[in-house]
């Protein structure tokens, strides 16, 4: 029963946080504007060269993403810290993990939206060519979003609240996104490619695994972090 | 071929000794300037307290 | 917010300083040895000669992040601000060795494999675990608060040490420009003998340089307690 | 559930998903080069685009010019051999016999266009045996022309 009484509470946190996203739509449609921002300048870094362009399609939308991604978690603890309710929330009964699971649902489903726009703007610009196995690369990108998120809203935690929010949250996630962004820029890549060297498996084993790895030792730690 | 080769040996354990010497500097500095301020905070003599 | 005071106990006059000595003058013998008594390589000549420096400092850095995660866990788990000292102590002495391994890395690569640095995966990964450390040394700059420092950098220093097994298997994950580690069958004795000795007495330069920069942290602890009792008009 | 077994299965995990990527997750499937067989099994895919080839240099395959620093010689992984060209003096420690890994193209004359040429050593570590002088081979290399 108290299990379902969190599950109740976790609907409760994300519903709040949606909701606050919804009624401002400035939040989101700038952190759109900005992924897509980044990917014209990548585009005009590449060149004009259509081959170089689609080869560099897979880093530049992953970075595209990470960097439209990082205002999304710096901004999903403002609000609570602006009105001071973040205190509020923490005399909640009930465990941490539930703020956690909250915010990474209203977190995912955030990112998620502005990685589809992104990375449909994103094929059009780098004149991708669809593979035929379009269902691993919609993997790919769900379990590469899923780390994102997870290690983002994590250290949001801390940056958000500390001095330096701009420059802390990079330098403490960018680091740590590395296996998360590497195996799923390097699986999207293998298979944008028509993956010729059967590498694709192992990335997403990889990317897998370091998403079971992160969220479960994140889920663990939150209690510490969000606590003071 | 020979003289290059010695130089990147050399090199490496210059470099391996500047690192470890450096920070052993680093870390009797540090130690120091907090030995003074406790020493200053808690108004004892400089030098009175715990030898370094 | 309640912290304690570190208690940190007098040490004896001089003998962490001789044990500093002591641990420096075994290295210098130690490499000593290592450089005399080995032959050169069959094919790496004289270079083989930075092995016994790039390797201990590779394992070093190694111990100093498994002392970081071990003492984060028990800071969360007990709550003694020693604990705590002692990790970030670890952290900052393992990104000195971790920066010292990067460095002589690239100093054997120019000659052995004929560049300076390559994206492979072990050369990569050890590079980001580097980044993964200033991150954590940064957040305890920012951040006041005795308790929130703890607490936060010690989910961050475990966090951090999730990645060393990356680092750790690369070589056998991936195939890369970087060899495999080299067992007792494919390494001569007398080079295996000098690798070990100089990891050993890195060991004790190690333990010495968290041992201080601990010292140092709970010192000026110490000294802030005193302080705000001072300021509070308390026993002091 | 308590905090103690909270943490305990969080770590049973976590030591459960490591084993996993150690044993059996990731077979070296991931790769910095390919092997000569690797490359030709690519066919007509292979061509043209940048790519890392790494094997052993076939002993007596060297042609080292002097004068216009162009090199050949033939990779092999015991399966395929794929001739490489490059240019410029090679790194002190290649020689016949040795682990190599080229960067470049793959040409359709058959030929591997290297523009960078780095050496790949073997994790095995020994003095010479007697009556050999290391670098010995390296120095005949570079003076001899071809070896």
């Amino acid at each position: 029963m108290a299990f379902h009484d969190d599950l109740r509470r976790v609907r409760a946190i994300a519903w709040k946080d949606l909701t606050t996203e919804r009624r401002s739509k400035a939040g989101f449609n700038s952190v759109v504007a900005l992924g897509v921002t980044i990917l014209v300048l990548f585009g005009f870094a590449l060149g004009p060269d259509a081959q170089a362009l689609r080869d560099a399609a897979a880093g530049a939308l992953w970075l595209a993403v990470l960097f439209a991604g990082v205002l999304a978690f710096n901004r999903s603890y403002q609000v609570e810290l602006e009105s001071g309710a973040l205190d509020q929330l923490l005399q909640y009964p009930g465990p941490r993990w539930v703020i956690y699971v909250g915010k990474l649902i209203a977190n995912s489903l955030f990112v998620g939206l502005m990685l589809v726009i992104v990375v449909a703007v994103g094929i059009a610009l780098f004149q991708v060519r669809i593979p035929s196995a379009w269902p691993a690369l919609i993997a790919v990108f769900a379990l590469g979003a899923v780390g994102l998120v997870v290690l983002g809203t994590f250290y949001a935690a801390m940056a958000s609240r500390s001095r330096a929010r701009e420059v802390l949250l990079p330098l403490l996630l960018f680091p740590m996104l590395v296996p998360v962004l590497l195996a799923a820029i390097s699986a999207s890549k293998a298979l944008l490619g028509g993956d010729l060297m059967h590498e694709a498996g192992a990335w997403v084993k990889l990317l897998a695994a370091y998403d079971l790895i992160f969220m479960v030792a994140t889920l663990w730690a939150f209690e510490y972090v969000i606590e003071v | 071929m020979e003289a290059s080769n010695w130089m990147y040996v050399i090199s490496a354990y210059v470099i391996t000794w500047v690192i470890l010497l450096g920070y052993l500097a680093y870390t009797h500095t540090a130690l120091r300037r907090s030995r003074a301020e406790y020493d200053r905070v808690t108004g004892r003599a400089p030098g009175e307290g715990d030898a370094v | 917010m309640t912290t304690v005071a570190p208690t940190l106990e007098a040490p004896r006059a001089g003998r962490w300083t001789a044990f500093g000595v002591v641990s420096i003058a075994l290295l210098v013998a130690t490499q000593a040895f290592a450089f005399v008594s080995s032959p050169p390589d069959e094919n790496m000549g004289q270079l083989e000669k930075i092995l016994y420096v790039h390797v201990p400092a590779a394992w070093v850095m190694f111990v100093c992040f498994a002392i970081v995660l071990v003492y984060s866990l028990l800071f969360l788990w007990k709550g003694r601000e020693e604990d705590d000292l002692v990790a970030a102590a670890a952290a900052e002495a393992g990104a000195v060795f971790n920066g010292l391994t990067l460095i002589l890395g690239m100093i054997w690569g120019k000659p052995a494999w004929g560049v300076w640095w390559v994206w492979d995966a072990r050369l990569t990964s050890t590079l980001v675990l580097f980044l993964v450390f200033v991150g954590y040394l940064a957040l305890r700059a920012f951040v006041e608060d005795p308790q929130r420092r703890g607490q936060w950098s010690a989910a961050v220093g475990i966090l951090g040490a999730l990645n060393v097994p990356i680092v750790w298997m690369s070589v056998t994950w991936w195939r890369t420009l970087h060899q495999m580690p080299s067992s007792m069958q494919s390494m001569a004795k007398i080079y295996w003998l000098g690798m070990f000795a100089n990891f050993g007495a890195m060991l004790l330069v190690m333990a010495y340089f968290i041992r201080r920069r601990y010292e140092a942290a709970a010192v000026a602890r110490a000294a802030e307690h005193a302080a705000q009792a001072a300021a509070l008009g308390g026993l002091d | 559930m308590s905090k103690r077994n909270w943490a305990i299965l969080v770590a049973v995990i976590l030591v459960a998903t490591f084993g996993w990527l150690l044993y059996g997750g990731l077979n070296k499937n991931v790769v910095f080069f390919l092997t000569p067989k690797e490359l030709v099994a690519k066919g007509a895919n292979g061509y043209d685009v940048p790519v890392r080839l790494g094997g052993m240099v076939v002993p007596g395959s060297v042609q080292w010019n002097e004068k216009t620093l162009d090199l050949r010689f033939r990779v092999t992984d015991d399966s395929d051999t794929v001739a490489v060209h490059s240019t410029g003096a090679p790194p002190q420690m290649f020689q016949p016999g040795m682990g190599v890994v080229v960067e470049g193209k793959y040409e359709r004359a058959g030929v591997f266009q290297a523009t960078n040429l780095m050496v790949k050593h073997s994790n095995e570590y020994h003095p010479p045996r007697p009556g050999e002088k290391p670098e010995e081979m390296y120095k005949t290399l570079m003076k001899g022309g071809a070896s």
